[in-house]
């Protein structure tokens, strides 16, 4: 059922306009488009930070900027990056705007606690952007005590409310999600009926709801301490800075996988329609996802190895490390499967999906170095752990971010991005990233600590690759930005499914109506449906 | 939700037996009893949430999915404590000789 | 009669679920598994200090016995026992509201926001004491003996997660006023009243906290 | 530019060996596993690319037995690399009876080292080839930590707290070592030299840097000055336990348990006298938190431990 697009039909886009009907909606498509404005301008501003520190480390002279300013980069950069771009990055977009359509529900369950998570996540930035326009923090994303609590003299507690605030709208997310999930199915949609793309939120959303409280009290703990200069964590006044640790990796970790397992659900949608094949192992990848969410919460402490830990603690937080690994190698060992005997189409989305596949494969097992522990105590707090970070969080989530978004943009905008475009930006992203980030790989090795503003003359080869690599890779993130941009007006007009994709949100026109669905869609097959005979879609 | 309207008794017997272990609990840690004090007293508290839980919160009478919901909670702050002791309590025995 | 008829009228107009459900049901089971979840978050808001508090006790045992003794047991009881009440008068608001007794439900949520109230009229009163014998963590913390800074550890949880406590306490306080609010316009009725049933869940919550919290810090050695 | 630069650093340890081993062990596992991904990845992308439009694949619903050999063949791998990489850590956590001891105090932005013969050091630090060095290191404000790349060990450094890392050079050299820990401004400023020398002109180096006063004679001295003897002496009686033959054996508490004397517990009986008393004892001795430096807290350790030498010394 097509529309013709010079006919105008009514769609969530065209429903209402003016700036009150998008600021006070509560519909979970118009707020997931809020969510893309804000995350792609906390992206430039961290992507910005990123461009500095890596032109200063073009020379192993501290010669760009002063030392405080290059800690205060890279603390901004990892703060910005990881709690206001990957965090919410595909569950608050995608994810906000596909899961309620993937269920063939009208919204989520709260529509307005929805809205009320945007202007959370919108208050905590803005105590962060203060933080950065007032002069900035140079604790490190991690805020190790006592440095934050005693002995930075920026604004850690500015910054620490931002990160607190934005932690509940993280949890709301979360929590929207897995009652949403529970209760709002269409009828005869099993769980195992279920895209994994949801199994994969409903994963994030746990680790959200169960991990975010202990890093906001955490961090709430900190910033009690340097006001009141009271001594929780700081061992000059009884406390233990041991103790932060543990609890900031409690959350921290997990959150790692708050941003990879959604891009992984993406990566299952992708594979699925641009190989036209049912995925391979369904159950399988669906369980991986959850075992992740939990046995993630067991394996902090390989952050610590040299910390002052146990060692006992250690041995156990190590083989419970290399146990967490098995699920995603058991993804990615499926994903591999299905494009076997598919029908494989390099369209940019599945681009972006190989480059998943690829890059996440090396972060993963680089993450196996970091979990042995007799190699973790040379190569923790180098560039190796730079590297390893990289390429899951960069090469996986960034990947599968930028997929998704090629991937759903048809639905979201109703219009095609232009495809040239869209597989060169793909491959200028991949070269530029390996090329930034496999140096940093040896440089670990060779012993080059991280967070460093200047260093040794011997490692400034590759570094300079590094760099070089960076201005590729800007580039590579600025071309999408433009093409999608230019699409919404000159792009050709979408169809409902434009891939012949299966799943509930194709059987809709581009853009959705604000319900979604004209009527409650039945669902009688499972997700991946891609065979002969049933190409059709009424 | 429960829709299941429990009798008034109920609610005053779980009040009654809160109130009483209240009393047990002040009572029992003027008794100096060493390691016990502190297991008795974990002990007591954990029985008079269960109560509330189960009664006033009408978990009872709840579905299997929050049972799961509620048990999680536990289980996940059981974790946290578990590993961060995990820790502290065995810091001390790599200076242990023969360890 | 026709307060009856007002109910049962008012119960026609709002028995419409919210645009995104489908029926009542659909809308109560996701609002209750809601709460349940938003009450998971808080056990681990609370179990980070609950850890903390574990490791310190761990490593200074006698210091946070003696600390914990100039705690009053007395007004910890006292408002252990309040916050009990309270808890018994909230369960019975639920059951109003199940039944629809909207002067029964009113009047048992007036009387949960009093010993609420009650609650935390006493335990400023113990900040008070705290205060005054120089007990409030910071410059001007006293306590005798060598291992002041341990004290000083035990009174930052103390105030930490009493304070904590306390807030959850006032926020509750604030919803059963609007609770209050809301069921004199009758706008509960036994097919709809989802936001009494949570506010309960919450206000249990806060109790089942402090009951751990009381012995923790009240009753660590009284020998 | 230096174009003549290292991609692989150097191996001056006895450990840096066993590191690179299983290094080189997972870097194999990695390009076994990341090309047969990417192998088949790229043999599928092609065999299998779309011809055309109408073609529709016939489904594949998965095979268990793939799902269990790709899920134990990694399991057993992991856990190979579990076991190797935890025995390591082992070896590099424990160091060696008879290693040289030398003290290492760390703050913003500097370190200061200091030999068993008195000999101090700042930023940089002489060691001995084909000898265990142990360091024992605290720091004076934030967490900081001692890596040195050659020798492929990092140990972070606690304010508040003793740590400890060993190794044995065993190549001549002069090496960098780096603060791993971020501690703030200076933070990468904070590079130091470790230079390994021959036995022989190791010796050389000691007599030239000697100051004549060894760390133990040191603390002999603060022992006295801060009254220390009035207590802890062998025939004190009641006041205080004797410390000679202390250090290294177990003590035993009030309550029954054991504790066993090391830097740790000297120190903290130091600074929080009634964290642990010993049995038969009460709870009379003043903290000495804040009269003492860093510093001077390895001194008195020294001290104490001497008095344990001469002890085994004369039983001998």
């Amino acid at each position: 059922m097509r529309t013709p697009a010079s006919e105008p039909r009514e769609h969530y886009l065209n429903v209402s306009y003016g700036v009150r009907s998008w600021l006070f909606t509560t519909d979970h498509k118009r707020i997931a488009l809020l969510y893309l404005l804000a995350i792609t301008f906390f992206f430039f501003v961290g992507g910005a930070f990123a461009v500095l520190i890596r032109l200063e480390l073009m020379t192993p002279a501290g010669d760009l900027v002063q030392s405080e300013t290059y800690n205060k980069l890279f603390t901004m950069h990892g703060l910005i990056m990881v709690f206001f771009f990957l965090i919410p990055s595909i569950p608050a977009v995608l994810g906000n705007f596909l899961v309620p359509m993937m269920i063939g529900a009208r919204d989520l369950a709260f529509p307005r606690l929805n809205l009320a998570s945007w202007y959370i996540f919108i208050v905590g930035g803005l105590f962060t952007m203060f933080a950065v326009v007032a002069g900035g923090v140079d604790t490190g994303w991690t805020f190790y005590t006592p440095y934050s609590s005693t002995y930075s003299n920026t604004h850690v507690v500015a910054t620490a409310l931002g990160v607190f605030i934005t932690g509940f709208s993280s949890i709301l997310t979360g929590l929207n999600f897995i009652v949403t999930i529970h209760k709002m199915r269409a009828p005869g949609l099993t769980w195992f009926r279920l895209p994994l793309f949801i199994w994969a939120h409903y994963a994030t959303s746990l680790i959200m709801v169960l991990g975010t409280p202990v890093l906001a009290i955490t961090i709430a703990l900190v910033a009690i301490e340097r006001v009141l200069r009271i001594g929780i964590f700081d061992p000059a006044l009884g406390g233990d800075p041991i103790l932060f640790q543990h609890l900031f990796w409690f959350y921290s970790h997990p959150a790692v996988y708050i941003m990879i397992l959604p891009a992984m659900g993406v990566m299952s949608e992708l594979v699925a329609c641009f190989s036209r094949k049912r995925v391979f192992g369904y159950g399988f990848i669906a369980f991986s996802s959850l075992a992740i969410a939990v046995l993630g919460f067991l394996v902090w402490g390989h952050h610590m190895f040299v910390s002052g830990q146990s060692v006992y603690a250690a041995i156990v937080f190590s083989i419970l490390s290399f146990l967490v690994a098995i699920p995603s190698a058991v993804k990615v060992f499926n994903w591999t499967a299905t494009l076997y005997k598919g029908s494989i189409s390099y369209q940019t989305p599945m681009l972006y999906a190989f480059g998943f596949i690829g890059l996440f494969t090396v972060g993963g097992l680089t993450g196996l170095f970091l979990a042995s522990l007799g190699v973790d105590v040379h190569v923790t707090d180098t560039y190796f752990v730079v590297a390893h970070f990289h390429y899951i969080m960069v090469g996986g989530v960034v990947m599968g971010y930028l997929g998704g978004i090629h991937f759903w943009w048809p639905k979201i905008s109703g219009r095609m991005y232009p495809e040239g475009w869209g597989r060169l930006a793909a491959l200028v992203i991949f070269i530029g990233f390996n090329l930034t980030f496999f140096p940093q790989f040896l440089l670990g090795y060779l012993g080059m600590p991280r967070r460093y503003h200047f260093y040794p003359p011997e490692f400034q080869v590759l570094n300079v690759m590094s760099s070089a690599g960076a201005s590729i890779l800007g580039v590579g993130y600025l071309i999408p930005m433009v093409y999608l941009i230019w699409s919404l007006r000159y792009g050709a007009v979408a169809d409902s499914n434009p891939w012949e994709a299966k799943g509930l949100e194709w059987q809709t026109p581009s853009p959705p109506p604000t319900q979604n669905f004209e009527q409650t869609p039945v669902v009688q097959d499972e997700a991946y449906a891609y065979w002969p005979g049933e190409v059709e879609v009424d | 939700m429960s829709q299941r309207v429990l009798p008034q008794k109920t609610y005053y017997l779980v009040f009654a037996a809160l109130l009483l272990l209240t009393l047990v609990t002040v009572e029992v840690a003027f008794f100096d009893m060493g390691i016990l004090n502190f297991s008795i007293a974990l002990a007591i508290s954990t029985c008079k949430s269960l109560i509330v839980i189960l009664y006033f919160m009408h978990l009872r009478y709840s579905s299997r999915l929050t049972w799961v919901v509620a048990g999680a909670g536990f289980f996940w702050l059981f974790i946290l404590m578990a590993l961060t002791m995990s820790d502290y309590l065995t810091r001390a025995w790599l200076s242990v000789p023969g360890w | 009669m026709r307060i009856g008829q007002g109910r049962s009228r008012l119960t026609e107009i709002h028995a419409v679920p919210a645009h995104q459900f489908d029926d009542l049901d659909q809308q109560r089971e996701a609002s209750s598994l809601g709460m349940w979840v938003f009450l998971v978050t808080e056990i681990m808001f609370f179990g980070g200090m609950f850890t903390g508090y574990t490791v310190y006790r761990h490593a200074y045992p006698e210091v946070f016995a003696d600390a914990s003794r100039r705690l009053s047991v007395v007004l910890g009881a006292l408002n252990t026992s309040i916050l009990i009440c309270s808890s018994l008068t909230m369960a019975l608001a639920v059951r109003s509201a199940q039944a629809g007794k909207r002067r029964a439900l009113i009047g048992f949520l007036v009387l949960t926001m009093l010993l609420g109230s009650a609650f935390l009229g006493i335990k400023s009163v113990e900040y008070a004491h705290k205060f005054h014998e120089h007990l409030v963590p910071g410059a001007t913390f006293t306590f005798p003996g060598p291992r002041a800074q341990h004290a000083e550890l035990f009174f930052s949880f103390y105030f930490a997660m009493t304070g904590l406590h306390a807030l959850h306490m006032v926020i509750g306080i604030a919803i059963l006023g609007a609770l209050v609010a809301l069921s004199w316009r009758g706008r509960f009725c036994p097919e709809d009243y989802a936001a009494v049933e949570n506010t309960g869940l919450y206000w249990h919550f806060v109790d089942i906290v402090w009951i751990f919290l009381f012995p923790l810090l009240y009753l660590i050695s009284r020998t | 530019m230096r174009l003549d630069f290292p991609l692989f650093p150097e191996q001056a340890s006895t450990v840096a060996g066993r590191v690179d081993a299983l290094y080189f062990f997972l870097v194999a596992v990695s390009v076994v596993f990341s090309s047969l991904i990417f192998m088949l990845v790229g043999y599928f992308a092609v065999k299998y690319r779309r011809r055309s439009d109408a073609e529709w694949p016939r489904p594949i619903l998965g095979d268990l037995r793939l799902e269990l050999l790709w899920t134990i063949v990694p399991l057993g791998i992991a856990l190979v690399m579990f076991v190797w990489g935890a025995s390591l850590y082992f070896t590099i956590s424990r160091p060696p009876a008879e290693a040289l001891e030398i003290s290492v105090v760390a703050k913003q932005w500097m370190w200061k080292f200091q030999h068993p013969g008195g000999q101090r050091e700042i930023n940089a630090l002489h060691v001995p080839m084909g000898r265990p060095v142990k360091l024992t290191m605290t720091s004076e404000d934030v967490i900081h930590s001692f890596f040195v790349p050659v020798f492929r060990v990092k140990m972070d450094v606690l304010p508040g707290r003793y740590t400890s890392m060993w190794f044995e050079a065993t190549k001549a050299g002069d090496y960098h070592s780096f603060c791993a820990e971020y501690c703030g401004t200076q933070h990468s400023g904070m590079l130091g030299r470790v230079i390994v020398l021959v036995p022989a002109q190791y010796e050389r180096w000691l007599s030239a840097a000697a100051v004549g006063e060894s760390p133990a004679a040191a603390g002999a001295r603060l022992f006295q000055q801060l009254g220390c003897q009035n207590c802890h002496r062998a025939d004190s009686g009641e006041k205080g336990p004797a410390l000679d033959g202390l250090f290294g054996r177990p003590v035993r508490l009030q309550g029954g348990a054991t504790v066993f004397a090391d830097e740790a517990y000297l120190r903290e009986s130091i600074f929080d006298p009634n964290a642990k008393i010993v049995a038969g004892y009460r709870q009379v001795m003043p903290t000495f938190r804040g009269q003492i430096s860093e510093e001077g807290l390895f001194q008195i350790i020294a001290h104490i431990k001497s008095l344990t030498k001469e002890e085994t010394a004369k039983a001998r």
